[in-house]
């Protein structure tokens, strides 16, 4: 394992450790080491939260920021917070407004957050939450509720963000997180494994030559394994899942994010996204605005992940609103 | 029956078997999970032993420490799933100075009824319900017939066992395992290995101060 | 060679429809395919230039941005642009007032640089250059001139960059680059080698269990290969290769940064952070400024840099001024 | 002599002979520099190839084409290299209608100097300059002594057949592979061993149009 590491128990707080010195500007620790959240917010809007298991930078302190997240809830690698840690997370984030809890489809994380909110009612701390299912390959379509989140859920901090920042109330950011969630669909390959920093060995296998289709953020099996295509043949078997799934029709405007899973030269996600745009708008679909990058990762996985996104003008407005964090500065 | 002020050494027995069992349990879990939960209990468990280390703690308020620990400290399935068992349990028979067959099997059951309270797995699929409902079954039959409670001990250990020896053939539909389906054949559940050793453990921990 | 290609040969161009698409809103095409120019260049500035191989993301294209580099020339894979491409990408920049062109001292892109600036000139259009050199481990300290330039310099056209935006002469623009490299000092270490996509195969090797200290941006070896270590000790060896060099001492203010090879999880980069403030914060050295993340990168390979400079009054400035680029987004 | 006219045919022999050289260009590159140079090479011929393909080249014309090509097509260190050498050459022997030994001698003369002008190899240092010099030393001295083109041509081959192979046991102080010091002794320069192949192929293929 060739790896920058101290201790592997460790590897969380000392991450976190070093994140907060360079973005001070953005984050600020909080009294739960566990628990980061912006550095000032705007007094008077409702909480945004987050949280989940760590290994995947940006997400999820990463998209803490200005229009985005204000506070998340961190957990050891690929592993849910601790529900005290959510509800820390919310407490922070509340400004009196209530908090919006936007998070991803894990068991883990849904026992963590469920029992947080418990508390935080006890509380008296009022938390709704959005639960992200855009993975189209975590579950069949009439049990879309199954579905894992993955990198759909940095749109959907985007949306729920921009519209908290923007003076909406609870209702309205959940109900624009939850329609941003909604209108996204996303799908990964995975080329290579990951190893887990105290585990010291990939804990599942991709064959060299062969890739994982519809892989998950913790290397969770996909539909489908197949010998190594082109970056052509990969956009096409991606936008042939992702479409579909919703449907994406022609007409329709769109935001794609194309992401790496880590190792990924970022050169070749270009190449990637060269193809799928041309699939895409050969379809008569509008590319509105294009992420490419490392937006959702799995430590040291090779691979991508295609997220779509259908725009109406809210959801528009809410994208194309300026925002800055680690993860994602938009003038 | 025993008491509840003598129930510390059960928790460190309970503590060392987990310790024990750390590689066996990530070796169960990389089968057809991600190979951390002997990590993940190791670690719950060793800071519980640290924060019991020198104190007198009854077998309840142990309980209630341990849940808390877990379920502040380990997240993951396992801080809330066992966090929420062993502070219920705890909940329960706070108030209990002896606890025999009937106290422990409202105390399992009612941390049984909890967890269903968060997670939507039941006997059947492939979790560690397969081995701590049929344990609570058997503890209460045993409480029904009056069993006394070394009996009923070594009942819910062959019980927990049976349960957890089921979970081999069943399909995984919960947790990180669901996502194989078929796949998942063939392999004990991890949470329902951990559990057996835990109920295991607390059975012979109780039965050495039993009176 | 588990990637996301089409025919390796076509990577960069592919590439680079892809950033183009993207990034539409800061960068543009030119009529050289392997020139790229800011979107829109302010009349009546001095033009900043720079160029080099592929496979470095962000560097090179990703710099080109508002209050940093105006063109750039593309090469192939860890090989310098053509001198014709150079030359456009001067042109490119030119807004009447003069280039600067800021690159890394490579034997490639020293003569095709030096050519095309015999171009230029017949052509009428002055280019004065600034080599970066900023990599202590590839020539000892009395060659400095034959140090290799690595992530340093992302400082270099950040101070360029910034200075040409204030309306600096083309002779302040390169006094201040130049400045900025002189104060800049790097080291790398590599954990795993990369592969060239149409090479298919890594070319140099690092053991499983060992690091190259002092590795370069295309595996040039280093000056050390050592058994691998914790990122403490990593970071202690980083920080006692750069900090004499210069030399860095108690009461200096710097900017530190630390970029990742490529694969090594952004979170490790975090992790060595941590480490490397704490050596330089306990020298007695201010770090005014962090950047870490994936700055510079070398395919997939795994290991980090890291970055010094010291700050003057002037450079504290030309780093503190906002700018927006596809690598670096500052407000 | 030749005819400048007739020179296609040279410089097909010379696009050919990298061709069939590029895995071991490569191969030879891979040993201490980054395994890509018979790639590189590969790429900047066969463009040439292509753009003459069809088309009436003189040797000089051809030259110029094939050097302008490798300067704005090929980048690295071989298009400003190769680039320069062939425009040099291609710009000394423009006005040749006939070229004998004492053209060639100048054409490879001024290519090595403009060379000079862009890198600061020089013999010695394990890179082409080491098959290059030599061979423009040979052509030089047969010009000098008025020798025939033929017999000129054979001595010019093993003029840079022997600076290739003296760049075995030199340690290489420029382009990637001087960064291994004294590693890099024991394997010959890549771009020595493409200069000796080029020469050679131009060499046997003026020998097929002389008169
Ligand atoms: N949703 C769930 N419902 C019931 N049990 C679950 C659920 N998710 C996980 N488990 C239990 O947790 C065990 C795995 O625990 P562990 O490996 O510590 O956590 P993780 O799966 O997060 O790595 C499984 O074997 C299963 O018994
Ligand atoms: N600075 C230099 N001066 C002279 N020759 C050089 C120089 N740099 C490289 N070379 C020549 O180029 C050859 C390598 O060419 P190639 O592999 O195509 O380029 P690169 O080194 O960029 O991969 C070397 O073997 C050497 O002969
Ligand atoms: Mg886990
Ligand atoms: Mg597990
Ligand atoms: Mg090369
Ligand atoms: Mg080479």
């Amino acid at each position: 394992m060739q790896r920058i590491l101290n201790d592997p128990d460790n590897v969380v707080d000392e991450m976190l450790k070093g994140f907060v010195k360079v973005h001070s500007d953005i984050v600020a620790p909080t009294d739960n080491p566990r628990v980061i959240k912006r550095a000032v917010i705007p007094a008077g809007k409702v909480g945004v939260a987050t949280g989940g298991g760590s290994g995947h930078k940006p997400a999820f302190i990463g998209y803490i920021g200005e229009n985005l997240c204000d506070a998340a809830a961190v957990g050891e690698i690929c592993t849910s917070p601790t529900a005290a840690a959510f509800l820390d997370a919310f407490k922070a984030a509340d400004q009196g407004k209530g908090v919006a809890c936007l998070y991803g489809n894990y068991s883990g994380d849904n026992m963590n957050v469920k029992m947080a909110i418990k508390m935080a009612k006890k509380e008296g701390l009022e938390v709704k939450t959005v639960v992200a299912n855009d993975d189209v390959a975590s579950a069949p379509k009439d049990q879309a509720e199954k579905r894992r989140g993955v990198a759909g859920e940095v749109l959907m901090w985007k949306a729920g963000g921009a519209k908290a920042a923007a003076g909406g109330s609870l209702d309205e950011v959940i109900a624009a997180a939850q329609k941003a969630i909604d209108h996204t669909r996303s799908v990964g390959i995975g080329l290579t494994p990951c190893t887990l920093p105290a585990v010291g060995h990939p804990n599942f296998e991709i064959k060299p030559g062969t890739m994982e289709v519809g892989i998950g953020h913790h290397g969770e099996p996909g539909i489908e394994v197949c010998p190594l295509e082109s970056a052509a043949k990969m956009a096409e078997r991606m936008v042939n899942v992702v479409l579909p799934d919703y449907p994406f029709v022609s007409g329709d405007e769109v935001v794609v994010l194309v992401s790496g899973l880590g190792a990924t030269p970022v050169m070749e996600l270009y190449v990637l996204y060269d193809e799928i745009e041309k699939l895409i708008s050969g379809k008569g679909i509008k590319i509105h605005r294009a992420y490419v990058g490392n937006y959702f990762t799995s430590l040291e996985m090779m691979g991508a992940t295609l997220t779509v996104m259908k725009l109406d003008d809210e959801l528009k407005k809410l994208v194309d609103m300026p925002c800055y964090s680690m993860g994602i500065k938009q003038n | 029956m025993f008491y509840n002020k003598d129930g510390k050494t059960v928790l460190l027995r309970i503590v060392k078997a987990v310790q024990d069992n750390k590689d066996y349990l990530s070796e169960v879990d990389g089968l057809i999970g991600d190979g951390d939960h002997g990590m993940n209990m190791n670690k719950g468990f060793t800071l519980f032993a640290d924060s019991i280390a020198g104190k007198d703690v009854s077998f309840t308020k142990g309980l209630d420490e341990l849940g808390n620990l877990l379920f502040s400290k380990i997240g993951g399935s396992m801080g809330p799933i066992y966090g929420t068992v062993f502070m219920q349990m705890a909940e329960t028979g706070e108030g209990y100075d002896a606890i025999g067959t009937l106290e422990l099997a409202a105390m399992l059951r009612s941390g049984l009824l909890a967890l269903y309270d968060i997670v939507e797995a039941r006997p059947g699929d492939k979790t560690l319900v397969d081995t701590l409902a049929p344990a609570c079954d058997a503890m209460d039959k045993d409480a029904e017939e009056k069993m006394n409670l070394v009996a009923a001990l070594e009942r819910m250990k062959t019980a927990a066992a049976s349960g957890w020896e089921s979970t081999k053939d069943m399909e995984a539909r919960f947790g990180r395992s669901s996502r194989l389906g078929e796949r998942s054949r063939g392999v004990y559940d991890a949470g329902a290995t951990s559990c057996k050793i835990i109920l295991k453990a607390m059975a012979d921990g109780i039965l050495e101060v039993a009176r």
